[in-house]
């Protein structure tokens, strides 16, 4: 099977130096149970940014670099790429960790290309002439889908780990390096600032905390009963 | 450390000041000013949290900036006059050494305060309404009124500047002048000062930036405000992200600090105050909302009392500074015991609002538990090793007995407690059986845990007589033994009951009861709830003006209401005069205060408390034969210093607590460590 | 003397409890003076006739209800449609009792989708077809799992920008985070919005009237999904900072292997003390705390723990907690929404007896 | 008659030693080069023999005696008998009486060979081949004594006994305890860390040439030559792995079996090792085909094994050798290793920490924060501790002592990077040659006479470490530091208190750098009962935090601390004194009752007047 895993230039968290997607790393690992390391390769449009070219030291062994300004859309560049390159799947991380991170590429990809696409998988199996994907929901539930092959499908986090970095195969990695197709970026006319942490909701507290039920030395059947009544409840919901 | 806990130790920068954590305690008036000035007592009060680890302490909670906002109701700060400047600087080099940042909180009180102290000046306000706590008709103020003080604010800040504080808040919280001009229930103005939020905002604005121009671009500035003054006619929370947020957007605050409730009256005082009826953090969710519309820091208190919700609001984002002041005051060195992975040590506010509640009958905030804070020039937080180690026994395991037995064993003494009951407490195990005042167990729980660290010799279900204590080989008998219900003197009173039995037997007493209260304390108004709560049909029958009469400001309104709730009848200005029998029933005797006239009750059970009466049977067996006659010194106790001992040998007797005489825990815990810190 | 029974002299002047307690101090025993005027009503919704602009908000509604993120996405478009606009809901078929729940979220029309099973290819369809057909002004979207997927095939598919996981959302100004988190983005809110979970506020005023539009009318073409099954979910497997019911083990409890056979027969995802782990008689990767795994869960069922500073910790964030504990002084108890204080060993047993 | 016998028979010997050795010589050469200076190994080796082992080897008086004896004699006996080939000598009574005595000798020290592990065999020592060493040794020693004092056919008798025992000797040469006699005097000729011998800490970690095709060791013939000929220098004495803590603590390490692990490696002749293995493995490993990865990843480099050693085996050399082939070819160090050599490899720091963070402990302190171009006296190297807010008070208190002597000092603040011992004792050569070179390259921009840190991984890095990236430094410890300011009256301390403290090693300074007496003075200012533990100073025990231990965290039955703790305990302390940021967090990690834990600074600051 010919896999693509989409590159993007990413970001540390904290200290903000360019680092590989882990969820981008998590998708080579889950390339490398499907098919070998030769058929599978790394695109990415843009510079040879220092986060892509670490993703050779987690497994993957040929990285395809497609130049562009990294201001520029990348969309046009990869759509080419994979005309080109014909792959049964392409894969992403579900957000990008470094740049506008919206998670609308591969969308936009598989749009452009007329390719279905399923997010958050955890886990791929050839089906036949399909794709059999294991997509992680929240709480730990899971759907099973059936795709159509050539697909794009994106990781998530709850996916098999990554492979550990082996500085051998960072500097034994093959990069291809080719001109990619300059294109504007869609206008979006937003304001850069740091960022601030804005909590999360809270709900207003006004009853004691010891407001709950409290049952004194219970039979207990009596106290079973109602834990599993007051489990049922929110069960339920 | 945990991750959230790691969050409160980032340090905060504010326009240039770095706070060194996120831990902080919130200006409050705990009655230590003299003369209008924060001297000594005041500013060992705060070194103490200082030197305890906190980030940033503020001070001076409502600190008058003009002379018609008077300072001596609480014994406040003046900071109208130039000769507060030396006292400032003095208090932030204290504070400065021990690493923490000094702020001072600013205000006018407007119609919140009194006109009959200290300068006889009228109270002004937006409107001439009623303020319900202090009962004042303020004047309306004219423009002129509003450019002097306007006026005084600039001037006071200056001050703070030049006194070497690192920066200052203005109150608009709590019903003062500033929030007055802001909430539709006291603003009724229709010039520009009134009608829209804009406009009532104004006086604020122009607050804000002269204090600005006067203080200098590199002063702290902020403002402590309401998230929701939380009753229909005032300001609602959205009302209140907006004032935030506009105050914000115009650069006038370098924070919010940010509570919730408005404080104009008894109950909405309860509310804005939380007490241990409360839920921890029950009011994190004005912060909350506020700090997500608003670009400036928010600092928050109101009843954050264990440092697990004080690092989740910090980490989760919901406040920049989290103000633990009560927290404080039980311990001062929370931060330090965090670092030093000493969580378990934190002596945690049990929210008994004992220390706010004094400040309102004008005397000086004490914790109910830690009676070193605002005693720092007498009183040790932290206890030395002695230099001679010595046996002490403590007979008695309520607080007094586990604050002798804590102390004596932070001395490094030998320390053997008994106490007759199989768990530690006394009298606190009583209280805490009573609804809401459950948590005031926290109190001999982390005494108890304390001292078992500490390795006292603990011996419980042991009533120790004078042959057991002796039997120790003592050099020191300490008597905790505390006090016994006294069911009165009256004609009848073997017909009686007393509180304390109904709570700790957990009597359910059915029918009519009448609880009689001499005290005027939690403990009759708290059986009254108790009894009310299982079905009994309640009266409460007070010589006082009202139930509850020594229940402070915080305290007694919750009592009030609940008993409201619960159908409680409340009676005052009555004494009860006798008891007796009659058929299967009693008819209690009563007599009313004002005039005289005798009424009775016909009831199926008379409750009464009269306080308590010594148990003090082992220190009578024990007083002969110890070398001081059980005599304790009270000039070197009040002075906080060493009981005279001349070396002589056998034991030195001394007695504290209820077993002295009835008082409460504050006082037993109190005389505890101001006679065993110098053993 | 006067012998006095105040609480029968004051239920004697009683003339009504409600709407408020009336007492008729004038009563000498003739007849009372009831309270006269209008029983208390709830308010008339608020319906929109005529919108000045239409906003959609586009849920999930899993299981035919509305969950707490569907009514922030209302809430959302609520806030960027102010008071004259509508707010068109576009959501799966909601269970019988659910169309209230859109108005009282803050819908004024609802859009149905029928969509009989997992089609998100379909959805995003007739989503685009609603969004030329009514032109609102922006379609706010939950990021969730599948809520953002929707989102973005919507994105694709009408060539527009995604503003999405927004934090902050006023009619003048979105705010999201990007570049891993060390920046925000702020803009006009774009027509597509995507807001994240417990970030905008549901809309807690006067309910609006919600009424249905006609569902858009696209014809159905084969996608590249072909087949979708929802895998029954084994609580024992769900990592435990996921599962939405835990039950944990401490101190008070003996018997481990009955211990997971009661999570294994109430559903619930086993957890554990650091004391329990500490002992090793459950691997520590059960361990829930600060310095074990810290819950998302829904529900939590603590047995025989008494709730260390730690502990809790990780449980901070659990709404609902049951706890069993000898001592009812313990911390856990003052947390809990149910408290039962009896030995957890002799509770489980029964539990499992039930079960 | 039995006399010429005896001397042909130590001519045979000989010749037999010399083929063994020529053998032995060939399965060195599989090893890769090394460039050994033999002129100065061999004019060094009576010193290292007779000083730097027998040091070594008398730690046990019992076993030196043993060994004196034995190997005196042996050699005595034997070296005699080969000059007989001098008529003059042959013709000598005295000089058979010599030979007689020299024989004697040996036979004595036979004996005790051979009480070593009979009738009880300690667990520490090797059985299989050792168990027949005593007779070959009893034989030829027996003999030669009877063919040098019996005549006639009794003399011929012992020849032949003698030759019994010394062809028994030379055949286990190869595959049994005397290769140590051949391989042990060649490795101390031909040392791979020379240095070590004239007092240096410097590890033999060479950085690595990261474009070979092969990094580290990933085949038993990547070892140098003479690493190959150290490991055959074994005897299999069992110190090592009495000293070793992830042995101690049942983490399946043995350094004994380590080493024989390595000896079989190179022997294609299969195992023949009869000592305790690593703790839980009862198989061989992939790794070199005889090594499981959770023995090489339990190693702690603490060094306790390469201080026991009487052979001067460098076990922690090896360890990381194949480790950086483990990491850097294929990624394989356990645990959360991965997550944190990324957390280098993008942060330059262990925990990941934006790098502003590094001074949050300080914040309110005002530390001056060099830039570029400046100079101070003092340059206080913060390490990656000071993200720690435990270790924070540490440096916090470090700070107060330093202000209070008035030192001008100051730190790098954001720039500092992790000095990069974690990613070298991981075996990821590239993380730490490049903070190496980053670090290097921030300190040259800058002026400082010395560096003082309160990091003993972070002394020895930078003291020893950067000098191959050009990086020579004078760095203090903070332990040296204070010492120092107290001898020369710059701050003052208050009266000793009477706690009972005992001072816990750090191995990276004790060991390592073998700094164990400043915080000792330092602490006698602190209390008047100090306590020392049973293992101490260069015998320290692990607090189990070193060699990135707590990130690969291999399990074991104990953990390492506990095992330390339960040593403080038992000196009835109630403070342990600490100098490392490691086993501050080690040692508090030790649930349940125990002593306090205090750095040497934190006390001292508590004490300043």
């Amino acid at each position: 099977m010919n896999i693509i895993v989409l590159l993007s230039a990413g970001r540390d968290p904290h200290a903000g130096t360019p680092r590989p997607v882990p969820v981008e790393l998590q998708a080579i690992a889950l390339a490398l149970r499907l098919a070998p390391a030769t058929t599978i390769t790394g695109l990415h449009a843009g510079e040879p940014d220092p986060s892509v070219l670490d993703a050779l030291g987690h497994g993957l062994t040929t990285l395809t670099l497609l130049l562009t300004n990294p201001a520029n859309d990348p969309l046009a560049a990869l759509a080419a790429e994979i005309d080109r390159a014909r792959p049964d799947l392409v894969l992403a991380g579900r957000r990008g960790r470094g740049g506008t991170d919206s998670g609308l590429l591969p969308y936009r990809l598989a749009r452009a290309r007329a390719m279905p696409i399923a997010a958050d998988a955890i886990a791929i199996e050839p089906d036949g002439n399909d794709l059999a994907i294991l997509q992680s929901l929240p709480r730990g539930a899971r759907r099973r889908l059936t795709l159509a092959r050539p697909a794009i499908v994106t990781i998530h986090e709850a996916a098999p780990p990554a492979r550990a970095f082996a500085y051998r195969a960072r500097r034994n990695g093959t990069i291809h390096e080719k001109p990619g197709i300059p294109a504007p970026s869609p206008t979006d006319n937003h304001e850069i600032r740091p960022y601030r942490q804005r909590p999360r909701l809270i709900a207003e507290t006004t009853q004691p905390t010891t407001a709950g039920h409290l049952m004194l030395a219970p039979t207990p059947e009596t106290a079973a009963a109602a834990v599993l009544a007051y489990v049922e409840q929110f069960r339920r919901r | 450390m945990s991750a959230s806990t790691e969050a409160l130790f980032r340090p905060l920068t504010l326009r240039g000041l770095t706070i060194r954590n996120r831990l902080m305690s919130t200006s409050h008036a705990p009655g230590y000013g003299r003369d209008g000035k924060p001297q000594e007592r005041y500013q060992l009060y705060h070194a103490e949290k200082a030197k305890g680890g906190i980030g940033l302490t503020m001070f001076g909670g409502s600190s008058s900036v003009s002379l018609d906002s008077p300072a001596a109701p609480w014994n406040q700060v003046s900071v109208a006059d130039d000769s507060v400047i030396p006292y400032f600087q003095q208090f932030a080099d204290r504070v400065h050494a021990h690493g923490a940042a000094l702020m001072i909180q600013l205000t006018h009180m407007g119609r919140r305060t009194r006109w009959d102290t200290e300068h006889w000046l009228p109270t002004i306000s937006a409107s001439p309404l009623r303020e319900p706590a202090s009962r004042s008709i303020p004047r309306e103020m004219s423009q002129d009124d509003i450019d002097r003080v306007v006026h005084d604010f600039a001037q006071a800040a200056r001050r703070a500047r030049e006194g070497g504080l690192d920066g200052c808040e203005i109150s608009a919280a709590h019903g003062h002048l500033v929030d007055q001009f802001w909430s539709p229930s006291v603003n009724r103005r229709t010039d520009g000062y009134g009608g829209s939020l804009l406009n009532r905002m104004r006086f604020g604005f122009e607050v804000l930036a002269a204090m600005r121009a006067a203080a200098g671009d590199d002063f702290v500035i902020g403002m402590r405000m309401s998230g929701d003054e939380l009753f229909d006619e005032g300001l609602s929370g959205e009302d209140c992200v907006t004032i935030a947020a506009e105050h914000a957007r115009r650069g006038l605050v370098d924070f919010v600090n940010v509570m919730g409730g408005q404080a104009r009256d008894h109950m909405a005082h309860a509310v804005s105050l939380p007490n241990m009826a409360f839920p921890v953090a029950p009011f994190l969710y004005l912060a909350s909302a506020i700090r997500r519309e608003v670009e400036v820091p928010v600092f928050h208190a109101q009843r954050i009392t264990d440092f697990a919700t004080a690092a989740r609001a910090v980490a989760e984002g919901h406040v920049d500074m989290v103000a633990m002041t009560r927290a404080h005051i039980a311990d001062p060195y929370i931060g330090r015991k965090l670092l030093e992975g000493r969580a378990d040590d934190i002596r945690q506010c049990v929210g008994a609002g004992y220390c706010i509640d004094r400040i309102y009958t004008g005397a000086d905030a004490l914790c109910i538990q830690n009676a070193a804070t605002g005693r720092e020039a007498t009183m040790p937080h932290v206890i030395v090793k002695a230099a001679t180690l010595l046996r002490v026994v403590v007979v008695g395991g309520g607080p007094a007995g586990l604050e002798a037995a804590r102390v004596c064993a932070e001395r490094g003494h030998h320390v053997v407690l008994f106490e007759r009951e199989a768990t530690l407490g006394g009298q606190i195990n009583i209280a805490a059986k009573a609804g809401w005042r459950e948590a005031l167990s926290g109190i001999p729980r982390w005494l108890a845990a304390q001292v078992r660290k500490l390795g006292v010799d603990i011996r419980l279900g042991v009533a120790a007589d004078a042959a057991l204590v002796l039997a120790e080989r003592p050099d020191i008998v300490v008597v905790a033994t505390g006090g016994a219900a006294n069911p009165g003197l009256m004609p009848g009173a073997d017909l009686v009951t007393t509180t304390q039995a109904v709570l700790r037997q957990g009597m359910d007493l059915s029918g009519s009861v009448l609880l009689y209260d001499a005290m005027g304390q939690h403990n009759a108004v708290s059986c009254a709830e108790y009894l009310a709560t299982r079905g009994a049909l309640v009266e409460l029958a007070t010589p006082d003006r009202m139930a509850a009469e020594e229940v402070g400001t915080t305290n007694q309104p919750v009592h009030l209401r609940n008993m409201y709730k619960l159908g409680v009848i409340v009676t005052p200005n009555l004494d009860i005069v006798a008891v007796r029998r009659e058929a299967n029933r009693l008819v209690a005797v009563l007599r009313n205060t004002m005039d005289m006239v005798e009424e009775e009750r016909v009831i199926d059970h008379v409750v009464v408390d009269f306080g308590t009466l010594p148990v003090d049977a082992v220190f009578t067996d024990l007083k002969d034969g110890a070398v001081n006659r059980g005599q304790t010194d009270a000039a070197a106790l009040i002075a906080g210093q060493p009981q005279p001992h001349r070396g002589e040998s056998g034991y030195r007797l001394y007695r504290i607590g209820d077993a002295a005489a009835g008082r409460n825990i504050h006082a037993a815990i109190y005389d505890a460590l101001r006679l065993c810190k110098d053993f | 003397m006067i012998r006095r029974d105040p609480r029968a002299e004051r239920d004697a002047m009683v003339v009504s409890r409600t709407p408020r307690l009336r007492l008729d101090r004038t009563h000498r025993g003739g007849t009372l003076l009831a309270p006269a005027g209008a029983p208390v009503t709830a308010p008339t919704p608020i319906h929109i006739a005529e919108p000045t602009f239409l906003e959609f908000a586009v849920i999930e509604a899993a299981g035919g209800a509305l969950n707490r993120h569907d009514r922030q996405v209302i809430g959302a478009a609520r806030t960027l449609a102010g008071r004259d606009a509508a707010v068109v809901v576009l959501t799966p078929p909601l269970a019988a009792q659910a169309p209230d729940a859109i108005g009282t979220a803050g819908g004024d029309r609802t859009i149905t989708l029928p969509t009989p099973t997992y089609d998100p290819e379909r959805n995003a369809q007739l989503i685009a077809q609603a969004i030329i057909d009514h032109a609102p002004r922006h379609v706010v979207f939950p990021e969730s799992a599948d809520g953002g997927d929707l989102a973005r095939r919507v994105a694709a598919l009408t060539d527009a920008v995604l503003f999405a996981g927004a934090e902050s959302l006023t009619p003048t100004q979105v705010i999201r985070p990007a570049q891993a988190g060390r920046v925000e983005l702020r803009a006009t809110p774009p027509r597509l919005i995507s807001i994240a979970p417990d970030r905008i506020a549901p809309y807690h005023g006067t309910p609006h009237a919600a009424d249905p539009l006609p569902a858009p009318d696209v014809a159905a073409t084969p996608g590249g999904i072909r087949a979708a099954t929802t895998l029954a979910v084994d609580a024992a497997t769900i990592p435990l900072d996921q599962a939405p019911l835990v039950i944990a083990a401490g101190n008070g409890v003996t018997d481990f292997a009955g211990f997971l056979d009661l999570a294994r027969a109430l559903g619930a995802t086993p957890g554990a003390s650091r004391v329990v782990c500490d002992a090793g008689a459950l691997p520590r990767a059960l361990q829930v705390g600060a310095s074990g795994t810290v819950l998302n869960a829904e529900c939590y069922i603590a047995l025989g723990i008494s709730g260390a500073p730690q502990h809790l910790q990780g449980i901070g964030t659990v709404e609902h907690i049951v706890a069993i504990n000898t001592d009812l002084h313990a911390a856990i108890i003052a947390r809990a929404g149910l408290a039962i204080i009896a030995d957890a060993q002799d509770v489980m047993q029964a539990l499992r007896a039930m079960l | 008659m039995a006399f010429g016998a005896l001397v042909l028979l130590a001519w045979l010997l000989l010749a037999g030693v010399a083929i063994q050795a020529a053998r032995l010589g060939l399965l060195w050469r599989h090893g890769a080069g090394a460039s050994v200076d033999w002129l100065g190994g061999l004019r060094a080796l009576p010193r290292r023999y007779l000083v730097d082992v027998h040091a070594v080897v008398a730690r046990k008086p019992a076993s030196s005696v043993m060994h004196q004896a034995i190997a005196g004699g042996l050699l005595a006996a034997t070296a005699l008998l080969l000059l007989a080939a001098i008529p003059a000598l042959f013709a000598a009574a005295l000089y058979w009486l010599l030979i007689a005595l020299a024989f004697a000798v040996a036979l004595f020290g036979a004996v005790l060979v051979r009480r070593r592990r009979v009738p009880v065999r300690p667990a520490s020592l090797s059985a299989g081949a050792f168990l027949t060493l005593p007779t070959y040794l009893g034989a030829y020693a027996a003999g030669g004594l009877i063919a040098t004092s019996l005549p006639g056919v009794a003399g011929l008798l012992g020849v032949a006994v003698a030759a019994f025992g010394g062809i028994g000797l030379v055949a286990q040469i190869t595959g049994g305890p005397m290769r140590h006699a051949v391989a042990g005097a060649l490795h101390l000729a031909a040392h791979p860390r020379p240095a070590r011998f004239a007092g240096s800490a410097a590890s033999g970690l060479a950085p690595l040439d990261l474009d070979a095709t092969r990094l580290g060791v990933g085949t038993i013939d990547d070892f140098a030559w003479n690493r190959l000929l150290g490991f055959d220098a074994c005897i299999q004495c069992g110190r090592c792995e009495e000293a070793c803590p992830a042995f101690a603590a049942g983490q399946p390490l043995n350094p004994k079996a380590l080493i024989q692990d390595f000896c079989a490696a190179n022997r294609k002749d299969g195992a023949t090792y009869a000592g305790s293995p690593h703790p839980g493995i009862a198989s061989p490993g992939p790794v070199l085909g005889v090594l499981h990865g959770e023995t090489l990843w339990s190693c702690t480099t603490c060094r306790a094994c390469v201080a026991a050693c009487p052979m001067m085996i460098e076990h922690v050399d090896a360890v990381i050798d194949i480790r950086r082939n483990l990491t850097l070819e294929h990624g394989a160090a356990p645990g959360k290793a991965d997550a944190a050599l990324a957390a280098l490899r993008y942060a330059g720091n262990t925990g990941g920490f934006a790098p502003t963070q590094r001074l949050d402990f300080a914040a309110g302190l005002k530390l001056r924060v060099l830039a570029p171009g400046e100079a101070v006296d003092t340059l206080l190297w913060l390490g990656d501790g000071a993200f720690d807010r435990r270790y924070g008070a540490t440096l916090r208190a470090l700070i107060g002592i330093m202000r209070a002597a008035g030192l001008d000092f100051a730190v790098l603040g954001p720039a500092e990077r992790d000095c990069g011992d974690l990613a070298r004792r991981l075996g990821d050569e590239a993380g730490f040659a490049r903070l190496a070179r980053a670090n290097v390259a921030l300190l040259g921009t800058i002026r400082f006479t010395r560096i003082v840190t309160a990091d003993p991984h972070a002394l020895h890095v930078l003291r020893q470490e950067y000098q191959a990236f050009g990086g020579h430094y004078t760095v203090v410890h903070h332990t040296a530091l204070i010492d120092e300011l107290i001898t020369a009256n710059r701050i003052t301390l208050g009266p000793a208190s009477d706690t009972v403290i005992t001072y816990h090693d750090p191995c990276y300074l004790g060991r390592y750098n073998r700094e164990t007496a400043a915080p000792r003075r330092v602490l006698a200012h602190l209390t008047g009962r100090a306590v020392e533990m049973a293992r101490a100073r260069e015998a320290s025990f692990c607090c189990g935090g070193g060699g990135g231990a707590p990130v690969t965290d291999i399990p074991g039955k104990q953990r390492i601390p506990d095992l330390r703790m339960e040593q403080a305990r038992e000196t009835g302390a109630s403070m342990v004194a600490v100098a490392c940021p490691g086993c501050t967090a080690m040692l508090e990690g030790v649930v349940g009752p125990r002593p306090l834990v205090r750095d040497i600074a934190e006390l001292v600051h508590e004490a300043l007047q």
